[in-house]
């Protein structure tokens, strides 16, 4: 059990899609409850990862390793340390909220949308635990063809346009990462004679600078386009407007994550010396703040709800990214827990949405007004959402943005002077958007008999609430989680960062 | 020996002013007719070669079998109207433009190593010691190149096949 | 039982109300608002148009959401209790870590981890703190259950109040700044939630998204503030903290140490309103009344103030700061008071004076007499609590009309509310024996002769002094005085607050009589240090100050009687002013108006301040043209967040504009380019076999050609 | 006489696949003629196609043990080369045969003929994979080419399979005579036509001996033309498009196989030492191959024609596999043939399956909504049309894969970089079939043909797509064995 | 007068290839284009013939042998088509048929 559990963890779903293929397309019911029961089940079985898993110890755990494509030297490799446990266990989670979530929005072709929702699920897996670079990049790309579809057939109406738009941006990035993975592949084939894309093994060549920089531009472009970082962001935007709301919970939820990810896991300890390069880490830091600052002030305009909240994942990601950069264990660490904060309360954020889209099939903000006075509950679930998303305290938002923030202040006190900002505009755009959807009185009497939430949707923020509220009050277990591997990241980084005198008050 | 190159200086004479007509007139009777001139100038290069064989295959084969087919495609499409239209395309002098550069380049070849060219002097004959070139020719054809035979073979019955599949009106 | 050790207590029984009542709040006290909020022409207060019957269930919650604050208020006396029996007056407990950081390498290159525990800290200055927070809000809470007794949404309501009474007791108690940072921008919230809770009107919703938008900007400079302090401190938990600046050489950091306070300070002054952060209070009166009595003027925004004294510490060795403390309390003081002089809607008079008070007590802060400032907080609860809840009262009793014009010759009709406001007036006018004569007396005596003060501050804080007098009796005679200038509908409905209402308003003007007497000044010796109990209580918190004290002891007796003596006479004459313009020769006034203009519409307007905004919003725009200068306005008039608003506005546009032609154009044209390259090729492919062939032989051509030209 | 003549016990078995092919087509045209001369007999033709393939891959199977082994004084051979190739054709020539019963019924031109023809075409093909002799060779490529000229003009009553043929004829003969030329050229350099005496007679020769490159240069053209690379190309799409889908399939994938056979047996053989002549013009033709393909191919709406552009990018991307030219390339090369084999192959059967009664379903608006009408072919052409894109897990990724590594091996980065931007280009017109398959809404409901021939078909060359994409080890080891000689 | 080289012999044979690949890029008749392919394999074998005698071996001239046969084969399917297409088309004229393109 134990020593198999990634892979079970990673093919339940596969199972479940093939379970799936066998219900007749007319049971649409049946079709929902399996999908759900498998989606549950992942998150359950993803559950028992916590049982066993020791966080003391900074390597990999549940490592499973065989040869896949040994004349190439690709294996089948996989195993999780902190960062990626939290990655998975928010994937699954989300996964199945996302599937819960769209049991009444689907209802067209509903098996092949569930089909390509576990397949996603699959594939998102899979690349938070694989450990064999050729491996992680059969599922990054895994990844985008669910992804096409969920938005190119159950989007919106521009769904082609947005459709192609994210798969050229994502597949001209990921080619690019390829060459660079290949450079890492043949230099490690000259070093030490033989083929591989194990990373563990792959660590091991550090290569001179200037080599390191051009794999490091190559990775950054496929990481960059798929947070998105500012210059790439495009895309967003218009795949988030026209996905489905699960989609688009998924996508800014786990997705982008991949990105971010990616960096932390395989550009800062394959590339050392790279990613210490002062021109390149200034130039990161300076596009995350951009982005920080720039995507708050457009979603400050945006007339279409889902946009706004799209334009905000902008902002927050790059929060994340300046964290990573910062380059020490607060940046980081802060980093990847906002990473799951952002998967929290952006995915309720877009959840949000998808409610009252469901109800009204418009996302335009001027169609609102004063729904608090005929959805309460929906209100309330929303107010927390906004506040989880703009950094209350005691909510999740908060404890990742500080973090970043000291780590940010810690590497250049600039850095945080401008990220600081971000909280601000974030405060802005968010209530601004409640403001003009919630609050005022209800002017548009379609909205007169809008339905409060149901009991299937409560679940579906329920178990998001519950863990916003924990990360927000109690993090600490996640800091410890992360402690050891963002130690060794960082002594790989920046050797000897962790020598010195040590401060013994609290 | 001024012999041999008369008749070569003929046959080529023959071969080109055919093959020029060919390309050049109207109706496509009088290419065909033009062909086989040229063709026969061909064939007498085989002679001079000493490739009486060939000869012989050229004269029956080509001119008897292949213009009796053209002749008889010739008068299966009508061909008077086609005729009357113009007889060359829009690119043609631009094709003529290409194939004068191809020339000049086949010429430079040419004025680049000759020596590469000129393998060895024309040996004389060697007084057809073993036999004539018929049976030499059959020899090797039936012993050393079989197999190129065997294969022709087929590919003659797929051109028998192929042209009843296409010419017959119902299979 | 050990009220000290379950100090952790307090904080949690409002929280409990108030979850109690966003949770099953709804079943308690089944009122839907929709009705009230969906057609446009119930837009004003629901008060009056909310047909609502109270029910058990409601009485419930009006027992809940005030029994809850009071028990905190009897934990939080038994606790003060314990804490005046204890030797060292310091108390602490910690629940568990809260943040636990990773290793961060301090400036000094000595690496520290951000620790901030969930744990509370009790010390006089906290304890005083508490004692407000319950006891003015318990009050508050009585009054609301009247005052709020026929509003839709009861619950919410108390709901929210709960929660604010939370959050304001973690910021008051917590032992470090993290933790304080929780309270205070949970205290911005439940502003912006109860600033907002007609949230059918726009008009509260804007004013919410302002304060809090507003306190944002505030709460940033506090994090930097925070970031700072850790980084060149090592910890952010005020013992620690102050501990490691005693350590410190003042010189060593310097810089560091007044970048430090300057943050905290613009973090106070988004908190406390001062200049230039003060625009959203004013606004923030779209709330319910007692909202504005409790948290915009006895206890959030006394936060800022709080939180000066508390790192008074730190304030202390950085004196430049505190300099600047000064003078902008100075300024904000007499700037808001004048506007003050001609409001006329009867809680703007009221929020003005707020900001001038608080105004006054960055004065004490930045002369470096802490506990003054404190004091004047703890007075200043008392007294504009009551005003407020007064004004509220009267409102009530003039069916919602706010604008004073309309008001007049109240004082037989509702004299309970009258009698108490009255003392209230006295008591901030400051007329010798209430309560807000001794402690801003004690401020203008502290600005002129303590180190850090000046006699130019002296002066503007006299002068603000005369305003306050002026003002608070205009309000008075205008309100009770003179003859009724209402309709006769709203004449006729006049009547006094139900008790729950009045009893809370006269508990309030006894503190506000007797609430000066714990801190007379020293110069009145006959009284004994009985009478001093404040300062002295206070004095472990601020300990550095009995050196001062002690120095401004031989500075002339003579001068202080003397300028006690002036203070009370401006305040004196003040009032009288008032009463020549507004009740004996009303006209005058006019005249007033007449001859001074300008000056009068200036301050009429506010000195402008919203137009200035509205200016660079509108005016700037459509001036500077352009459509996309258009759009932008139009977006502008729909109410943006003010502050840098415009210049947000005017960038994101752009980037929106940037982003939809350049970046994304960038993507859609490179597209389009390969759609457009695929035409040439294919219009090669003519379907001309011979074209074909012609190809073949140019591509001969070409192997030729390389050969040649090689 | 000379012992040559004898034909020995070895000629015979190296000979065996291309006799009984050629046996078994004879039967084939004879039984058409006298024994099931009825339309409903004509299953039994198939029966003998299959059993014909079934000699054939018996025979084939028996030369495995015997690589190395030559005949005909060295005009014939068995090695891994000419056996992968042969196994490539075999498979092709039995799927599309098994395809075309219905497809042909349909389009109401079923004859006999056609089987036969496809057993001779692939007689061809044997001896251009297994051929060393220049004039085994020539006849071989003829006789291949000519099988094809009928077959894509074997709806003799549609106006476009006749211009199809017509010009592939035409162009075809056109060339061969400039690649005869070429040969002739060889003959003259080394007085022999065995390849190998060839390759030592232009070792000899200086490396830029206007000769050899004559010859060189010929038949390179003759060569390219055949493969269908740019600019020799043009006659592809015109020919794929007027020809029966099924012929174009075998046409797409057999004869571009075969070809390549041919072309790496002259490349890699007498013309292996002339790399640094002929490997500028192939980068050309390469680069050139994936422009014209991929661009040409983005704006077409017939998915016939737009996979015939494809394929000619394909090809560019095989003969960049040849440039690198180290182990990895040639490997690569192979696997690539070997991928692109299936999943072309695959394609092609999707859109036979969409030609019904009078519905022509060539356009790429006639797969609007087969995701609704029929999943199964949807998926399946997604599958393809990915391993086409080179996404992973596919197949053609790991082709593509294989070509990249080598070129990056050999430092040929800027055609790495060129090829990677034309894969997004690729993708870009591979995802409008996509789009239209699982977006669009379907214009009419007829049921897609499904034979079971065809069915089984697809089922076969996807299930490879898949797999070789998801587990491809040996399948590497097969590329491994077969031209790892270079 | 010179004595004839293989030379002559191969420039001839380059003179009629040219004009036979003049003829298939100019000519609209398709017969008339199938002669000019004729003249094209005509030239190949004059080549063949050539090296043949050069070398003395008979390769040469089998190979021409089967030039040929490979050209009759050619032209018969050729002719083929093109009757199968005038049945259809009505016309001869190679820039005619242009249904197919782009």
């Amino acid at each position: 059990m134990n020593e198999h559990l990634i892979s079970i963890i990673l093919f339940t779903p596969l199972a479940g899609l093939l379970v799936l293929f066998f219900i007749p397309s007319s049971k649409k019911t049946l079709i929902k409850t399996w999908a759900n029961i498998s989606s549950l089940a992942g998150f359950l079985i993803s559950l028992l990862l916590l049982r066993t898993f020791d966080k003391n110890y900074g390597g990999f755990q549940f490592v499973e390793r065989f040869d896949w494509i040994p004349s190439l030297g690709i294996h089948y490799y996989v195993g999780i340390d902190g960062i990626s446990l939290l990655m998975v266990l928010l994937t699954t989670l989300i996964g199945f909220v996302a599937i819960l979530s769209s049991w009444e929005a689907i209802d067209d072709r509903p098996k092949t949308y569930y089909a390509m929702l576990l397949l996603q699920q699959t594939g998102m897996i899979g690349v938070f635990v694989s450990l064999d670079f050729m491996l992680f990049y059969v599922f990054w790309e895994l990844v985008l063809v669910p992804m096409y579809f969920l938005i190119g057939v159950w989007g919106g109406p521009r769904r082609l346009y947005a459709a192609i738009k994210f798969f050229l941006y994502t597949l001209a990035g990921s080619v690019l990462m390829l060459l660079g993975i290949l450079t890492l592949y043949f230099q490690h084939a000259e070093k030490f004679g033989y083929y591989t894309f194990d990373t563990s093994l792959l660590m091991r060549l550090d290569m001179p600078l200037h080599l390191q920089q051009w794999v490091f531009w190559a990775f950054f472009i496929g990481f960059a386009i798929k947070v998105p970082m500012f210059p790439f962001h495009t895309w967003l935007p218009d795949a988030h407007v026209e996905a489905p709301t699960a989609g688009s919970v998924i996508l800014a939820a786990v997705l982008l994550k991949m990105g971010t990810y990616g960096f932390i896991r395989f550009s800062l300890p394959l590339l050392p010396k790279a990613s210490m390069d002062q021109t390149i880490v200034q130039i990161i830091a300076v596009l995350s703040i951009i982005g920080i600052i720039y995507g708050a002030l457009v979603s400050l305009v945006q007339q279409d709800w889902k946009k706004l909240v799209a334009y905000s994942s902008v902002s927050h990601l790059g929060f994340c990214t300046l964290g990573i950069f910062a380059m020490n264990p607060n940046g980081i660490s802060g980093s990847i827990i906002q990473q799951i904060n952002h998967g929290i309360s952006t995915g309720m954020l877009f959840l949000v949405v998808g409610v009252i889209y469901e109800r009204r099939h418009t996302r335009l903000i001027s169609e609102y007004g004063g729904l608090a006075h005929v959805m309460p509950n929906y209100a309330k679930v929303f107010a927390f959402a906004m506040l989880s998303s703009a950094g209350m305290p005691l909510l999740n938002g908060f404890v990742g943005e500080f973090t970043i923030l000291q780590g940010a202040f810690e590497a250049n006190r600039w850095w945080a002077a401008f990220a600081v900002t971000g909280i601000i505009f974030g405060a802005a755009y968010l209530l601004w958007l409640y403001q003009r959807t919630m609050l005022g009185q209800v002017c548009n009497s379609k909205n007169l008999g809008l339905k409060d939430l149901s009991l299937r949707e409560w679940a579906v923020f329920a178990p998001l609430i519950v863990w916003a509220i924990w990360i927000g009050v109690y993090p600490k277990p996640y800091f410890d989680i992360l402690e050891k591997p963002v130690a060794q990241l960082v002594e790989r980084v920046r050797p000897g960062y962790y020598a010195g005198p040590q401060e013994a008050r609290r | 020996m001024w012999l041999d190159a008369t008749f070569f200086y003929v046959f080529a004479l023959m071969t080109l002013a055919g093959a020029v007509m060919t390309v050049t007139r109207n109706s496509a009777v009088h290419s065909a007719i033009w062909l086989i001139v040229s063709l026969l100038g061909v064939a007498g290069l085989y002679l001079l070669q000493r490739a009486e064989f060939l000869f012989a295959v050229q004269i029956v084969l080509y001119i008897g079998g292949i213009m009796v087919l053209f002749l008889f495609v010739i008068m299966l499409v009508n061909l008077d109207m086609a005729a009357k239209e113009k007889q060359f395309n829009g690119q043609a002098w631009v094709a003529l433009a290409c194939v004068a550069v191809v020339g000049l380049e086949l010429g430079y070849f040419w004025m680049k190593g000759p020596g590469a060219f000129k393998l060895a002097q024309p040996s004389l004959p060697k007084a057809m010691v073993m036999g004539g070139n018929t049976e030499r020719v059959g020899d090797v054809l039936f012993s050393t190149y079989l197999l190129p035979f065997e294969i022709a073979s087929v590919l003659l019955l797929v051109a028998v096949v192929g042209s009843v599949v296409m010419a017959k009106k119902r299979i | 039982m050990n009220f000290l050790d379950s100090i952790w207590l307090i904080p949690l029984f409002p929280l409990f109300g108030a979850l109690a009542m966003l949770l099953i709040g709804r079943f308690l006290d089944p009122q839907a608002p929709s009705e009230v909020a969906v057609s446009p022409d119930l837009a004003g207060e629901t008060r009056h148009h909310g047909h609502h019957h109270s029910g058990p269930m409601k009485f419930l919650v009006s027992l809940l959401c005030p029994g809850m604050v009071l028990v905190s208020f009897l934990f939080s006396l038994g606790a003060v209790a314990q804490l005046a029996g204890k030797a060292e007056k310091i108390h602490e407990v910690v629940q568990f870590t809260w943040l636990a950081g990773m290793p961060f390498h301090m400036a000094n290159g000595v690496i520290a981890r951000f620790t901030a525990d969930w744990g509370f800290l009790l010390d006089p200055l906290s304890s005083v703190m508490i004692l407000v927070v319950t006891g003015v809000g318990f009050l508050i809470h009585v009054y609301s259950t009247g005052y709020m007794a026929h509003d839709g949404g009861y619950y919410r309501f108390f709901g929210y109040l709960n929660l604010f009474v939370f959050f304001m007791l973690m910021l008051v108690l917590a032992n470090n700044y993290a933790l304080l940072f929780v309270g205070w921008e949970g205290v911005g919230l439940c502003s912006y939630l109860l600033i907002g809770f007609y949230f059918h009107k726009k008009s509260a919703g804007d004013a919410g998204k302002k304060a809090f938008v507003v306190n944002r900007i505030g709460d940033a400079g506090f994090i930097l503030g925070m970031l700072l302090m850790f980084a060149t401190l090592g910890s952010v938990r005020f013992l620690s903290v102050n501990e490691s600046l005693s350590r410190l050489s003042p010189e060593a950091t310097f810089g560091t140490l007044s970048a430090m306070a300057l943050l905290l300070f613009i973090g106070a002054t988004g908190k406390s309103a001062q200049f230039p952060l003060y625009v959203w209070l004013p606004d923030a009166m779209e709330g319910p009344t007692p909202v504005s009595a409790l948290i915009h003027a006895a206890t959030m925004v006394t936060a800022g103030v709080y939180m000066v004294a508390r790192s008074n510490a730190l304030f202390k060795l950085a004196p430049e700061t505190s300099m600047i403390v000064a003078v902008v309390g100075a300024f904000t003081a007499i700037f808001a008071a004048s506007i003050a002089l001609v409001q006329n809607d009867i809680k703007r008079v009221l929020a003005y004076s707020t900001v001038s008070q608080l105004g006054y007590m960055f004065v004490a802060l930045g002369v470096g007499a802490y506990w003054v400032a404190v004091f004047h907080l703890f007075t200043h609860a008392f007294f504009k609590a009551l005003l407020f809840l007064g004004s509220g009262s009267v409102i009530h009793a003039m069916s919602g009309e706010q604008d004073m014009r309309s008001m007049g010759a109240l004082k037989d009709k509702i004299p309970t509310t009258f009698r108490t406001m009255f003392i209230a007036s006295l008591a901030i006018a400051g007329i010798p024996g209430l309560a807000g004569f001794f402690s801003k007396d004690e401020i203008l005596w502290q600005a002129w002769s303590a180190p850090g003060g000046s006699k130019t501050i002296y002066a503007i804080g006299l002068i603000t002094a005369l305003m306050t007098a002026f003002y608070m009796w205009r309000l008075m005679f205008m309100t009770f005085y003179g003859k009724p200038r209402m309709d006769h509908h709203t004449a006729a409905h006049i009547h006094e607050s139900p008790a729950a209402m009045t009893i809370p308003l006269s508990v309030l003007a006894v503190l506000s009589i007797a609430g000066g007497w714990i801190g007379v000044p020293k110069l009145w010796s006959l009284f004994g240090d009985g009478f001093r109990t404040f300062e002295l209580w206070l004095e472990p918190v601020f300990a550095s100050e009995a050196a001062h004290v002690v120095e401004e002891a031989h500075s002339g007796t003579g001068t202080e009687w003397l300028l006690m003596g002036l203070s009370v006479g401006i305040a004196i004459c003040g009032i009288l002013l008032a009463r020549y313009m507004y009740l004996s020769r009303p006209e005058t006034a006019d005249r007033v108006q007449a001859a001074s203009g300008p000056l009068y519409k200036t301050l009429l307007n506010k000195w402008y301040v919203d137009e200035i905004y509205d200016f660079l919003f509108i005016n700037g725009m459509s001036k500077g043209g352009g459509r996309v200068m258009a759009r932008f306005d139009s977006l502008v008039v729909d109410g943006g967040v003010n502050g840098a608003g415009w210049l947000t506005r005017f960038s994101s546009t752009v980037t929106m504009w940037w982003d939809t032609w350049i970046v994304d154009g960038t993507v859609r044209g490179s597209s389009f380019l390969v759609k457009l390259a695929s035409y040439p090729v294919r219009i090669v492919q003519t379907g001309q076999l011979q074209l074909y062939a012609l190809a073949f032989v140019v591509g001969i051509i070409a192997a030729f050609g390389y050969f040649v030209t090689r | 006489m000379n012992p040559a003549s004898a034909y020995t016990s070895v000629d015979h078995f190296v000979l065996l696949p291309a006799i009984l092919l050629a046996m078994f087509g004879c039967a084939v045209l004879l039984c058409d003629i006298w024994v099931f001369p009825a339309p409903k007999q004509r299953k039994w033709l198939l029966l003998f196609v299959v059993l014909g393939q079934a000699f054939t891959g018996y025979a084939l199977w028996q030369q495995h043990d015997h690589l190395g082994l030559s005949a005909f004084g060295g005009s014939l051979v068995i090695d891994g080369f000419s056996l992968f190739f042969n196994w490539i054709f075999l498979a092709a020539s039995l799927i599309v045969s098994v395809v075309s019963y219905e497809y042909l019924e349909i389009e109401g031109e079923h004859h006999g003929e056609y089987y036969g023809l496809i057993l001779l075409a692939q007689c061809g093909m044997f001896f251009l994979a297994s051929g060393t002799d220049l004039i085994t060779l020539f006849v071989g490529l003829e006789l291949m080419a000519l099988c094809f000229y009928v077959m894509v003009g074997f709806l003799r009553g549609q106006k476009r399979s006749n211009e199809a043929a017509m010009k592939y004829l035409l162009l075809g003969a056109f060339s061969s005579g400039f690649l005869a030329y070429g040969f002739s050229v060889l003959y003259g350099i080394a007085g022999s036509t065995k390849l190998s005496v060839i390759a030592e007679q232009i070792s000899m020769r200086p490396l830029w001996d206007p000769m050899v490159f004559l010859a060189l240069a010929t038949t390179g053209v003759g060569l390219l033309f055949k493969i269908s690379a740019a600019p020799f190309h043009m006659w592809a799409p015109d020919a794929y498009e007027g020809a029966p889908t099924t012929v174009t399939a075998y046409l797409a994938v057999a004869s571009k196989a075969a070809s390549f056979a041919f072309l790496l047996r002259m490349f890699l053989g007498p013309f292996g030492t002339l790399r640094t002549a002929w490997e500028p013009m192939l980068i050309a033709v390469a680069i050139l191959s994936l422009t014209v393909g991929n661009l040409a191919a983005i704006s077409q709406t017939n998915i016939k024609r737009l996979l015939a552009y494809s394929s000619v990018s394909h090809a560019g991307y095989i003969l960049l596999g040849l440039i690198a030219g180290n182990d990895t390339g040639i490997k690569g090369v192979a696997v690539y043939i070997l991928v692109y084999t299936f999943m072309n192959l695959g394609a092609f059967l999707v859109v036979v399956a969409l030609r019904r009664k009078n519905i022509i379903g060539e356009d790429i608006d006639d797969l609007a909504g087969l995701m609704q009408k029929s999943p199964g072919y949807a998926v399946l052409m997604l599958i393809f049309l990915l391993s086409l894109a080179g996404i992973p897990p596919t197949a053609g990724f790991i082709g593509k894969y294989y070509i990249f590594l080598s070129l990056v091996q050999t430092g040929h980065y800027v055609l790495a970089v060129i090829a990677t931007l034309y894969v997004a280009v690729a993708i870009y017109y591979y995802f409008r079939m996509v789009r239209s398959m699982f977006a669009a809404e379907s214009a009419e409901t007829a049921p897609l043909a499904s034979s079971f021939g065809l069915r089984l078909a697809l089922g076969v060359t996807g299930a490879l797509t898949l797999g070789i994409g998801l587990y491809p080890e040996p399948f590497l080891r097969l590329a491994q064995t077969s031209l790892g000689k270079w | 007068m010179v004595p004839v080289t293989t030379i002559h012999y191969l420039a001839l044979s380059v003179a009629l290839l040219l004009i036979g690949t003049i003829g298939v890029l100019t000519r609209r008749n398709i017969v008339v284009i199938l002669m000019s392919i004729e003249l094209i394999l005509n030239a190949v074998n004059i080549n063949l013939i050539a090296f043949g005698r050069q070398w003395e071996n008979m390769a040469g001239q089998i190979f021409a042998i089967f030039v040929i046969t490979v050209a009759v084969a050619e032209a018969a399917v050729g002719l083929g088509i093109l009757i199968a297409l005038f049945r259809n088309k009505e016309t001869v004229q190679a820039d005619q048929i242009d249904l197919l393109k782009w």
